[in-house]
């Protein structure tokens, strides 16, 4: 047994007992940064896996941003956790529930073992048609080219994400802004951090975007990172989020989807069909796309982790 | 062999099948943006549009007789996504473009932003969210591309779920978050089973994947967990639990929305998956599986419903009972009566969705004019409110299957198609389902037309009433669909033609 | 056993455990973490899919990897959703959990909402 | 100079382990959230530090050298902000681990 197979072994070994602590862990803020831990080890097996956009994408978007939402919510919800005492299932339950969860995972287990090592692929056919985008990665290629409308549609996954989640404000705080108002001073520590990474960040966010359409990274890991940056800054309370009525937040949260949808739809006058790039100009147009795309998710991500609107609009 | 090479290829009328998903997208994006009184004008406004496109794709496909055909982008299956629609996607297309009008001119009045005022919560999210769930349902009736069936799910997820708790009251924002979690672990396990059959065969095109196809391990698992998911999203017994709370919490114009449309989105991908990806399994045994399931849900929906004490809970629970006969043509699927059963399905769809967007407006209407939808205090109601009334009896002629009614003509032909097959319990229980239909309309109806006319807050407003009338009566008129229009069904359903050899 | 047939086990395995803190837990925000398990334990199958699909000279299918970033993302907007619900549920009762009966209650007052 | 250059690596990333392993096992075996920290912390700088150290030389090029070197330093920054916040909470929660 190679180093490698047996660190691939331990990785796996610790990936399923992390898993197994954010399931069975006592409290439900001890789960949660169970979970934060798992999200970065997971981005460890998409490196072995060697899909480092995928790695990217874990890191910055499963691990780190949902980590902030989640451990907020967790930290909100102490209080919560009292109530639940006695509702648990009863013994019964969890046997019939264990057991039904052991059947489905060994079925998946053995299928996964049955399928053929050398599996059906799409990889020489995404490779055929890559010099046609212009792009060196065949990941955004499928993204933005081959399967452009699933991104596009999770686009729009992401503004009626928005949509719902600021349904769930006051109607008197509709249109105002999420988050507590900015009575404290910024907590100095934090502020330090968040002035020192954010131009970090952002430098580091828009090369992933911009290398992306050749080496590993792309829009929205590239975004994702953005969106940290404004994360932090608001958690630092540097800056607060904007009003939910203003005209520039919502331009941003639609620009991605918006300038695809119209890419897509500009592609039957200039390429003969819905989404169809023209001949030698796919590679600027992509850039374009992609660049509205980071824009778009480097605000939505923020605005999904603040909330509804805690805060009466200022007209 | 023939019809996979044409089926994989662009056809004339193609390119309305993208505009069908877009112009619902554009509005929803429109319409956030803009906000306020725009959003309700872009929802009005593209409503005709859609209604015309879905004529049009439907036109394209009675012309051809064949799937109309799109390919995104110019690439070819495997490697891009293919958009098809048969006969199947056309009837529940223009469906949807029927009734999606009927609830926003219902909601006109409770969603509305006057002139000068500012934006308010409820009708952003209601004009944003009616236009998504548009959009979400075309692609899932025109989507060719299981991932990208995927995205459509999620899509109609996001676009349902918050209209459950507009209101922002306890019980409906459980019923929402409940809800929610059915939908994440039906988009999961249906995600699940995608990833396995990419990984036997390579393809997540419906065409290539029916040809290539065969019964094995990884071809089962995946149609166990994917079926398992749209389960969950369709509600079937015993995942329904979700439903009643959330479906009679919504205001009127979404629950006629979530009733009558969303739940055919996942029933539709569910015949999708076993009539036209994996004909090739042998059917038997996950048909009577998923017959057993929809009989229980026809018996134990319908009990329940007869025990309820609100219009609105009775008539959610009543939809776990009509689910339950979408199911009853599954075992049905391989015979000489397949094409009856496979009609029978799709009738039952669609007479349901207009049957009960009718008797959810109406409801909705009692609901406003008295000020509670008790079916205690409803007596005499009928009387003050005889249109309205109408409308839920006609709703109701459909769900009890009685004629003339789409009901009718969906249940007869399962029946017929059951006892011709042999398997009379099918028939059993929907003659059973039929009579505790009856029981709990009964219950609701009979009270509200001999009495006193109760003290009203208001009266309905005619054009309100006129629009779930309308609904009603359209559920009516399917009973005289011609034989062409069942024959249009067929059309690019691969079990059915079969059969009709 | 390569690192991807590896990768896929683990794969099933977090799905069975997720699977499990979804029917058991009453809690709302650790049924969302486990509906997360279950989430990557998927994507580990598309993961391990792509890893066997691995020619032309990548070692990995681009396909399902750039399926997997769309699910990533769409898995993120679920759970901001359902943390949004949970608190929101939180704020009105005090409580975050869905063992007990929150949706209407037969015979419960009144009107339906409009 | 291979030889040298190996030794170097080999000394380097295996006092950066060592420490990596102090640090985990103060972190398990400490009993109050401060000396936990000041373990942890050490993991952090001393460990870390010493792995880039070792890794340094084995660089392909410039760039390379300079991206190990940025990724010590932003982990110097997260992690001493992080001992921060922590340190604060503790104070203002009494030390009761």
């Amino acid at each position: 047994m190679s180093v490698l197979a047996a660190l691939d072994i331990g990785l796996a070994l610790l990936v399923f007992a992390v898993a197994a602590w954010t399931v069975f862990a006592p409290g439900a803020f001890a789960a949660t940064v169970g979970y934060v831990v798992y999200g970065l080890l997971l981005s460890l097996v998409w490196i072995r896996l060697f899909a480092v956009d995928v790695a990217l994408t874990e890191a910055a978007i499963g691990g780190g941003v949902t980590g902030v939402l989640l451990i907020g919510a967790a930290a909100r919800l102490r209080q919560a956790e009292m109530t639940t005492v006695g509702e648990a299932p009863s013994g019964v339950t969890r046997l019939f529930a264990a057991c039904l969860c052991v059947l489905v995972a060994a079925a998946l287990a053995g299928v996964v073992l049955l399928l053929p090592d050398q599996g059906p692929t799409l990889a020489p056919q995404a490779m055929e048609r890559l010099p046609e985008t212009g792009l060196g990665n065949p990941v955004t290629a499928v993204l933005i080219a081959y399967r452009s409308f699933d991104t596009v549609l999770e686009k729009v996954v992401l503004v009626l994400a928005v949509v719902g989640v600021w349904s769930l404000a006051a109607d008197r705080y509709w249109g105002g802004a999420p988050g507590e108002a900015r009575a404290e001073r910024p907590e100095p520590t934090l502020a330090f951090f968040a002035q020192m990474l954010a131009p970090i960040g952002i430098v580091v966010g828009v090369h992933i975007f911009w290398v992306g359409a050749d080496e590993p990274g792309g829009a929205f890991q590239g975004g994702a990172i953005l969106a940290a940056m404004w994360i932090i800054l608001m958690m630092a309370r540097l800056t607060e989020a904007p009003q939910t009525n203003a005209f520039w937040l919502r331009l941003a949260l639609i620009a991605g989807p918006a300038v695809f949808l119209a890419a897509g739809v500009a592609g039957v006058a200039v390429a003969g069909g819905f989404f169809a790039y023209p001949s030698g100009l796919a590679k600027p147009i992509i850039l374009f796309i992609e660049a509205f795309m980071v824009l778009s998710i480097a605000v939505t991500l923020p605005m999904l982790v603040a909330g509804p609107p805690r805060r009466e609009p200022r007209r | 062999m023939s019809e996979g090479a044409s089926a994989i290829a662009a056809t004339a009328g193609g390119s309305l099948l993208p505009l069908a998903i877009l112009v619902p997208a554009t509005g929803v994006l429109l319409s956030f943006l803009l906000g306020g009184r725009q959003a309700q004008r872009i929802a009005f406004g593209l409503m005709p549009v859609q209604f015309v496109i879905a004529i049009g794709i439907a036109s394209f496909v009675w012309r051809s007789g064949e799937p109309v055909v799109y390919l995104l982008g110019g690439y070819v299956p495997p490697l891009g996504i293919a958009l098809r629609a048969d006969g199947f996607s056309a009837v529940m297309l223009v469906t949807a473009s029927l009734i999606m009008p009927a609830a926003g001119l219902y909601a006109w009045v409770n969603f509305s932003t006057p002139r000068g005022s500012t934006e308010r919560r409820g009708p952003l999210v209601v004009w944003t969210l009616l236009q998504a769930v548009q959009a979400a349902l075309s692609l899932i009736f025109l989507g060719g591309d299981l991932f990208n069936l995927y995205v459509a799910l999620e899509l109609l997820t996001f676009a349902a779920v918050p209209l459950v708790c507009l209101d922002g009251r306890p019980e409906t924002l459980a019923a929402a978050l409940r809800y929610l979690m059915f939908a994440l672990f039906g988009a999961l396990f249906y995600l699940l089973g995608v990833a396995l059959l990419y990984g036997a065969y390579g393809t997540l095109d419906i065409v290539l994947l029916s040809e290539r196809i065969r019964a094995e391990p990884a071809v089962w698992l995946a149609a166990g967990l994917m079926t398992a998911g749209l389960l969950a999203k369709t509600a079937l017994f015993p995942l329904h639990l979700w439903l009643p709370p959330a479906h009679a919490n919504a205001p009127a114009a979404a629950s006629a929305v979530l009733s009558g449309l969303v739940v055919k989105g996942s029933f539709f991908l569910i015949v999708r998956l076993w009539f036209n990806v994996l004909p090739a399994l042998p059917g038997a045994v996950p048909g009577t599986i998923l017959a057993t399931l929809g009989s229980a849900a026809i018996l134990v929906g319908s009990t329940l419903a007869l025990r309820q004490e609100r219009l609105k809970l009775m008539i959610a629970y009543s939809t776990v009972a009509q689910i339950g006969y979408l199911f009853l043509m599954f075992p049905l699927g391989s015979g000489p009566w397949a094409a009856d059963a496979f009609s029978g399905g799709v009738m039952q769809a669609l007479s349901h969705a207009f049957a009960k967007a009718a008797m959810f407006l109406s409801a909705g209407l009692i609901a406003e004019s008295l000020g509670h939808d008790r079916i205690a205090g409803l007596g005499g109601a009928g009387r003050a409110m005889p249109i309205t009334f109408l409308a839920l009896g006609l709703g109701g002629l459909s769900l009890m299957g009685l004629p003339p009614s789409g009901g009718f003509a969906a249940k007869w032909l399962l029946m017929k198609a059951s006892i011709a097959a042999g398997q009379w319990v099918w028939a059993a229980v929907m003659l059973a389902g039929g009579l505790l239909a009856g029981g709990y309309l009964y219950r609701a109806l009979a009270p509200a037309l001999s009495g006193e006319p109760p003290n009203m807050k208001a009266a309905p407003r005619r054009s309100r009433e006129g629009v779930a009338l309308a609904l009603a009566l359209a559920a009516v008129l399917l009973a005289f669909a011609p034989p062409p229009f069942f024959a249009f069904l067929q059309i690019g359903c691969p079990a059915a033609s079969v059969a009709l050899r | 056993m390569t690192s991807g047939t590896l990768a896929g086990l683990v794969g099933a395995a977090l799905v069975g455990l997720g699977l499990y803190g979804v029917i058991v837990d009453p809690q709302a925000l650790r049924k969302i973490l486990a509906f997360n398990l279950i989430g990557s334990g998927v994507f580990l199958v598309f993961g391990i899919v792509a890893r066997k699909g691995a020619a032309a000279g990548l070692q990995s299918d681009p396909i399902p990897q750039a399926m997997v970033i769309t699910g990533i993302v769409v898995a993120f907007a679920a759970s901001a959703l359902a943390v949004a619900l949970t608190l929101r549920l939180f704020e009105e009762t005090g409580r975050a959990s869905l063992r007990a009966d929150g949706g209407a209650k037969p015979g419960g007052d009144g009107a339906g909402p409009e | 100079m291979r030889f040298v250059i190996d030794v170097f690596s080999v000394a380097a990333i295996g006092g950066g382990v060592f420490f990596f392993l102090a640090g985990t096992v103060g972190l398990l075996r400490f009993p109050d959230p401060l000396s936990r920290l000041h373990a942890l912390t050490k993991a952090d700088n001393l460990g870390l530090g010493l792995v880039v150290l070792g890794l340094l030389p084995r660089t392909e090029s410039l760039l390379g050298a300079l991206e190990l070197v940025a990724v010590w330093a932003l982990v110097q920054l997260a992690g001493a902000t992080a001992a921060q916040l922590i340190g604060r909470a503790v104070r203002r929660q009494g030390p009761a681990a």
